[in-house]
């Protein structure tokens, strides 16, 4: 294990297992912000796929890695998760405003 | 190091990682614990003054420099208390998280030419970046503490952390935009020589970042007047009202480890980092150039300079400190969103303007941007045949300031644009 | 124990990490634990961000996800906090669900994760394509995959050049073919606009409806 | 090649691709104006409304391509200066330069790809973008009409409806995933916010809520197959990925296909939620009814054709690579689309009572502009399989979505509930002849152009029968307080025009004969029909039958239905703002066919380039 020099895999398992645990505390979890954190989870798993893909030294074929490409993709991804949980803050204060709760059980006012 | 260890001292490799890697660490840590205490004296001292009295004088001799000492062994043999409604585990957790993200901002600092722990390209960026993780100790102390004083500090200091590092980070894009690097071994360097190469008075664009990049950090690191997160006279004491004994000192362990060092960085970033007013150990010959010795010599000397500097700094916090009044956190948001922030943002756009009312800069400055730049990606140039001097100028020119390209240095690079075939850029 | 590689042991130890972080998020009942649990899962993957040699990335990673983005959720979850401490149970009917979904997803996510002989490092690619330049990388990197790693390292430099259009990190061919390679000056550019948009709009969501006439402040 | 010459490349690059790009630019401007006018104290005397609708119409007028040729176009000359005044230091010119010796080669044209591959600049992005700000003129003077953001919100509610705009209009241009992703965000992330513009009222926080975290869980997915995709094609460039897709293929590699193939899922996932596709729809009529009527329009019109757009872009753009490069046909087609880009702007600029007469000289270009009948794909090229997968994909998608939503639509009592899950099933007409045009990608270019142009003129035909029935809504919310269907009883005895006009605008939904719903439902079945897929076109034919009823049962109540006894009044005549406003929107509806040709000869202009 720690005589092998890592690979791209290594970090995809990692990024696997973040994207997995993001889908369920998305799907588990009863809070606003409960469910934000499972997705900036699941945007943390693509980030550092994106960062393992742009390691050439990580892998046999190195022509085939995104280089700064991958870089600047992970530094938007940054970016664009900050905006999002923002804006999903903002709008479950609105709604905390309105309801006095953030339970997403609890919205009910709309069944669809 | 490791190889040096290897192959003179015989130590099998694992080993020599290990005292690599101690070695720092042991350092920095005496580093922020040493210097703690003596600030902690110093600011008892100074607050004395400034109040017209004398301070500690009892303990260790007549100016009671060992005052701080007594006060750790008084609060380690103190009971470790947890309040019976507090969140336990969170409430144990959150002075480690202060003072774990003070110690690590230390693995990027400089301390002289090359001491420095790790060489991170991106070191001012993760500097920053540290030290708004500690904001976190200060939350979850607030919110584990199940007190409503606690809780409002923790809410007050995440407003004002938060806020705060949008100009904090907007000044140190200045220096950064000189010096074309992040490196803060590059960055001090840049402004070795004579105090007037500085980068604070480099235009007076700089002179002005250099203060409001002051009042950012005394915000940042929670100092007053901006420690509305334990504002005694409303919150009792804030975030630490729950606590004592060594939780509480690791949290005071942090404030001053984090006062060091945003004022290191305002040194490296403004004030010339290592690099004297004067350069005497240039004059006598105490430099690299000549040996490792001397090198060592007058890293010695950079190292007292620096430590000086950052130590001044810290005074001065302390004379703000005990003279202004503490703000409301209206005041606060206000200084910061509508005072700082517009005029870090006309201070980067004036300095965008500079090369346009004062000219290119100095063909010294170039030449020591171009001279740090190569010590840090030391790369074997192909090139035999180009005239050194201008093909140099020009690369770390275009390479630090692509936007800055006015008539004369287009020329220059114009002339050296067929043969410059191998940038020092293109480093893979 | 001289074969050891430090990359990995270090990529190991912030794997785990970053890993059994992100599984306490999902197991812990109190918000606030998630949150912290979050911190040190993200902390992590920055960890391994810079094990993979990009720096920036990595302290972007620090400053603004955990930095901003968290301390803001824990912000959030302060100002709707109705008792002391918020705890959130999920329901059996609930643990049965994700207990499945992580059986499938894992099932689907780990083999694909290894299905590509390429990526299993620099030690294990396919024997028969590797050329003298593939291989002597490869015993370099079973020799040390850090200085590898290091000699990978995107400047920042070269970052930014690339953000403002200007690619320096691919070679003369690639360029004097005719196809600019991609600058990313306009997503740079562009992205202000939607951070501004982004903040009108969440500052509009988040104010209270500005009064009819002005109060006099004491 | 020398620093330097990389530092000229790009700003050549850049200063060309910004005059192509002035409609968005100004629309930034615009949210910038608007923001600004907050400071002064006289700024908010000054109609914020007004700014929204003078920086739109202006960034309208923009996206009208310019003239091609270097002589005509002053503007040309200048940006090609720059360009001219460095070479002088420089003595190797830059390589793009040196590449087109002549000068017609300095600034961009139909065809080319903008901002260093990052974005097309073709056919299909003008009409997008034209559609598009249309749309948002269109809906700023309804908005000015109901008043439904007041004067206090009107400027946050502009600004990021124009921000959305930009988000769309890079969405429909995006050649490259970043870009894909951007657009994504930048037009999501305000909708979530204009789903709650009414911030006081429960259910459209609520309305705002789910949009929110619903929209988050499918971008953080889209990205993670993104990822995956990107990273095991080695680019994040649409056609490096497509050409190194097929090079895979072709080398028997298969080690990858199970990562392509779940990276391409979750990027469709992402793709779907935007499009309100079945497994992912269910977002939609809750949003629907929480926000306001006009938030829908914009949700159900503009958000949905840039997600078309953006999953033609890329349907086609990661499979239609050809087997080998066409040399001269493609040469020769690019230019006469180009010119034939004048011909077909002039017909729609040139008032209509001309049409007929150009009609003919249109008629004569059609040859030209249509596409030569040979595949773009070779037939037993190595991508077909991964055709044939994209076309299962879309096609199930597409037919479980349009009889979802059909099928759900019966129980709806509330108007708006109603027109969420019609716009469902619109979204599943709409991704039929995606899939269609897929799949003859590798039998028939020319057709494969059709099916696309049939995207376009269905999109035009939904502007105006979704929007107008929007206004209806709202409109009449203004009027009775109420959007339930059963509240619209008798109402033809008030107003009488509007419900002439909502029949109108209902039978096009449904897809009735002489209507403009007509015209793009047969096109899109004739696509269909073309490309062999007999089943999707058999559950097209019986979702339209299905939709009949429910459409029809609003205009029974409307005019059958006796009045209830205590509603307020709710006369709007036809002569009057209102009124008028919704005529407008009705009569292309009732009169497109008429303008058939000009319209085909547009739709198969902006489907052209695609197949380049």
């Amino acid at each position: 294990m720690f005589t092998q020099p890592i690979g791209v895999a290594h970090y995809l398992v990692v990024g696997a297992i973040l994207f997995v645990c993001g889908i369920v505390c998305m799907t588990t979890k009863r809070n606003t912000i409960g469910i934000l954190m499972g997705v900036e989870l699941v945007l943390s798993a693509a980030i550092l796929n994106f960062v393992a893909f742009s390691q050439p030294a990580f892998r046999v074929d190195q022509e085939a890695s995104l280089g700064i490409d991958g870089h600047v993709f992970a530094l938007f991804a940054i970016v664009l998760a900050a905006a999002e949980a923002a804006v999903a803050l903002a709008i479950a204060l609105n709604y905390y405003n309105n309801h006095s709760t953030i339970d997403v059980d609890r919205a009910q006012d709309l069944q669809g | 190091m490791v190889e040096s260890l290897i192959e003179n001292w015989g130590f099998p490799e694992w080993m020599a990682y290990l005292i690599a890697a101690t070695i720092p660490c042991v350092l920095l840590l005496h580093v922020v614990a040493v210097g703690a205490l003596f600030f902690i004296w110093l600011e008892r001292k100074v607050s004395g003054r400034i109040q017209d009295r004398l301070g500690p004088t009892r303990v260790g001799g007549k100016y009671g420099w060992l005052q701080s000492l007594a006060d750790g062994v008084k609060l380690i043999s103190k009971e470790d208390l947890v309040p019976a409604g507090a969140d336990s585990w969170l409430f144990r957790l959150a002075p480690y998280i202060s003072v774990s993200c003070c110690l690590a901002a230390y693995l990027t600092i400089p301390f002289a030419y090359g001491w420095v722990a790790q060489n991170l390209d991106v070191a001012v960026f993760f500097v920053l970046a540290i030290l708004g993780l500690e904001v976190f100790g200060v939350i979850l102390a607030g919110y584990a503490s199940g007190s409503k004083w606690s809780l409002l500090g923790g809410m007050r200091e995440a407003a004002q952390v938060v806020s705060y590092e949008v100009p904090l980070g907007l000044c140190v894009v200045l220096p950064v935009m000189l010096a074309g690097s992040m490196n803060l071994t590059t960055i001090a360097q840049v402004q070795s020589g004579w105090f007037t190469s500085w980068l604070i008075f480099y235009n007076p664009f700089l002179f002005v970042t250099f203060w409001i990049f002051f009042t950012c950090a005394l915000a940042s690191v929670n100092r007053a007047p901006f420690d509305l997160a334990e504002a005694e006279s409303e919150l009792v004491a804030g975030f630490h009202t729950e606590y004592s004994g060594l939780r509480w000192s690791l949290f005071f362990l942090a404030e001053y480890g984090s006062m060091f060092s945003v004022s290191a960085l305002a040194v490296l970033l403004f004030l010339g980092g290592w690099n004297g007013p004067i350069p005497i150990t240039s004059w006598i010959g105490w430099t690299f150039e000549y040996g490792w010795f001397w090198g060592t010599l007058g890293n010695f000397v950079g190292l007292a300079n620096f430590i000086f500097k950052c130590s001044l700094g810290i005074v001065l916090m302390m004379w703000v400190r005990w003279t202004l009044p503490r703000l409301r956190i209206d005041q606060v948001m206000t200084i910061c969103l509508k005072y700082c922030l517009p005029l870090v943002c006309l201070m980067l756009l004036g300095n965008l303007m500079w090369p346009w009312i004062a000219g290119p800069p100095s063909a010294s400055f170039v030449q020591k941007r171009y001279e740090a730049y190569q010590h840090l990606h030391p790369e074997p140039t192909t090139e035999t045949e180009a005239d050194e001097e201008t093909t140099a100028e020009s690369n770390s020119v275009a390479i630090s300031l692509p936007q800055q390209v006015n008539e004369k240095q287009k020329v220059v690079l114009t002339t050296s644009s067929t043969t410059d075939s191998s940038l020092p850029l293109q480093t893979n | 124990m001289d074969n050891i590689l430090w990359h990995s042991v270090f990529f190991w130890a912030f794997a785990v990490i970053t890993c059994g972080f992100a599984v306490m998020v999902v197991l812990s009942d109190n918000i606030v634990r998630m949150a912290v649990a979050l911190i040190f899962s993200l902390s992590g993957a920055a960890g391994l961000f810079l094990l993979a040699g990009a720096d920036f990335v990595g302290a972007m990673q620090l400053m603004i996800y955990v930095g901003g983005t968290l301390v803001l959720l824990i912000f959030g979850v302060m100002l709707t906090a109705q008792g002391p401490f918020i705890s959130l149970k999920a329901g059996s009917g609930d643990w049965i669900i994700a207990v499945v979904m992580v059986g499938l997803s894992l099932a689907m996510l780990l083999p694909m994760a290894w299905s590509v002989p390429d990526w299993h490092g620099p030690a294990m690619g396919a024997s028969e394509t590797k050329t003298t330049k593939q291989t002597a990388l490869q015993e370099e990197a079973e020799a040390d995959q850090e200085t590898v790693v290091v000699e990978h390292n995107v400047s920042v430099t070269e970052i930014g050049l690339s953000l403002v259009g200007v690619r320096t990190d691919l070679n003369q061919e690639d360029q004097e073919s005719g196809q600019l390679p991609e600058g990313y000056l306009l997503p740079f550019e562009i992205v202000s606009v939607h951070l501004l948009v982004i903040l009108i709009g969440a500052a509009y969501l988040a104010r209270a409806k500005r009064p009819r006439k002005p109060t006099k402040y004491p | 090649m020398s620093f330097y010459q990389l530092i000229v490349n790009a700003k050549w690059e850049s200063w060309a691709s910004t005059l192509v790009y002035l409609p968005e630019i100004v629309l930034c401007l615009t949210i910038v104006i608007l923001l600004l006018l907050r400071l002064p104290r006289w700024g908010s005397r000054i109609s914020s409304l007004g700014i929204a609708l003078v920086g739109s119409v202006i960034a309208f007028v923009l996206s009208i391509p310019f003239e091609t040729t270097a002589e005509a176009n002053p503007e040309a000359a200048t940006t090609a200066q720059p360009v001219s005044l460095l070479q002088e230091e420089t003595s190797p010119n830059p390589p793009d330069i040196e590449a087109s010796s002549e000068e017609t080669k300095a600034y961009k044209q139909p065809g080319d790809t903008i901002f260093s591959g990052l974005i097309v600049y073709d056919g299909l992005t003008i009409f997008f973008r034209q559609l598009l700000i249309l749309f948002v003129v269109a809906l700023l003077i309804l908005m000015g009409l109901t008043g439904i953001p007041d004067r206090d919100s009107g400027a946050d509610v502009f600004t990021l409806i124009l921000g959305a705009t930009v988000g769309f209009s890079l969405m429909v241009s995006s050649n490259h995933l970043l870009i894909a992703f951007l657009g994504v965000e930048m037009a999501s992330v305000p909708s979530y916010v204009l789903a709650g513009t009414l911030k006081g009222r429960r259910i459209a926080s609520e309305a705002a809520l789910k949009f929110a975290l619903y929209g988050a869980g499918a971008a953080g997915v889209m990205l993670y197959g993104m990822s995956l995709m990107a990273g095991a094609l080695g680019s994040a460039h649409l056609p490096t990925m497509a050409e190194n897709l097929a090079q895979l293929t072709a080398n028997g590699v298969d080690d990858r296909q199970l990562v392509l193939f779940l990276g391409g899922l979750m990027i469709l996932v992402g793709l779907a939620f935007k499009l309100s596709a079945f497994p992912f729809h269910f977002w939609c009529p809750d949003v629907f009814e929480g926000a306001t009527a006009e938030v829908d329009a914009f949700l159900s019109v503009a958000s949905k054709a840039a997600a078309i757009g953006l999953l033609l872009r890329f349907a086609i753009g990661i499979s239609g690579v050809p087997g080998e490069p066409i040399e001269a046909p493609a040469a020769v087609a690019q230019a006469t689309s180009t010119e034939e880009a004048k011909n077909t702007f002039d017909i729609l600029a040139i008032s209509q009572t001309e049409a007929t007469s150009l009609t003919f000289a249109a008629q004569a270009d059609q040859e030209k502009t249509k596409l030569e009948e040979k595949p773009v794909t070779d037939p037993d090229s190595s991508v077909v399989p991964i055709q044939d997968l994209i076309v299962f994909l879309i096609g199930l998608m597409a037919a479980l979505t349009t009889t979802f939503g059909n099928l759900a639509a019966y129980g709806q009592t509330n108007i708006k509930r109603l027109m969420a899950y019609s716009t469902i099933a619109h979204a599943g007409y709409l991704m039929m002849p995606v899939a269609a045009a897929v799949a003859l990608l590798s039998k028939d270019q020319a057709g494969a152009q059709e099916a696309v142009a049939s995207v376009v003129v269905y999109l035009i035909a939904y502007f105006f029968m979704n929007l107008g029935v929007f206004a209806i809504i709202a409109l009449l919310r203004n009027r009775i307080r109420s959007e339930e269907i059963e509240d619209y009883a008798g109402i033809v005895r008030e107003s009488p025009g509007l419900v002439v006009c909502f029949g109108i605008l209902m039978f096009s939904l449904i897809g009735l004969p002489p209507l403009a719903g007509f015209l793009g439902k047969f096109w899109i079945f004739a696509a269909l029909w073309e490309a062999g897929l007999i089943t999707l076109l058999f559950i097209g034919g019986l979702n339209t039958f299905f939709s009949i009823f429910y459409y029809l049962r609003v205009l029974k109540v409307m005019v059958l239905s006796p009045e209830p006894d205590h509603r307020s009044p709710a006369a709007i005549p036809i002569i009057s703002w209102p009124g008028l406003y919704v005529a407008a929107l009705t009569v292309p509806v009732a009169i497109l066919l008429v303008f058939w040709e000009p319209i085909r000869v547009y739709s198969l202009w902006a489907a052209a380039d695609l197949f380049q």
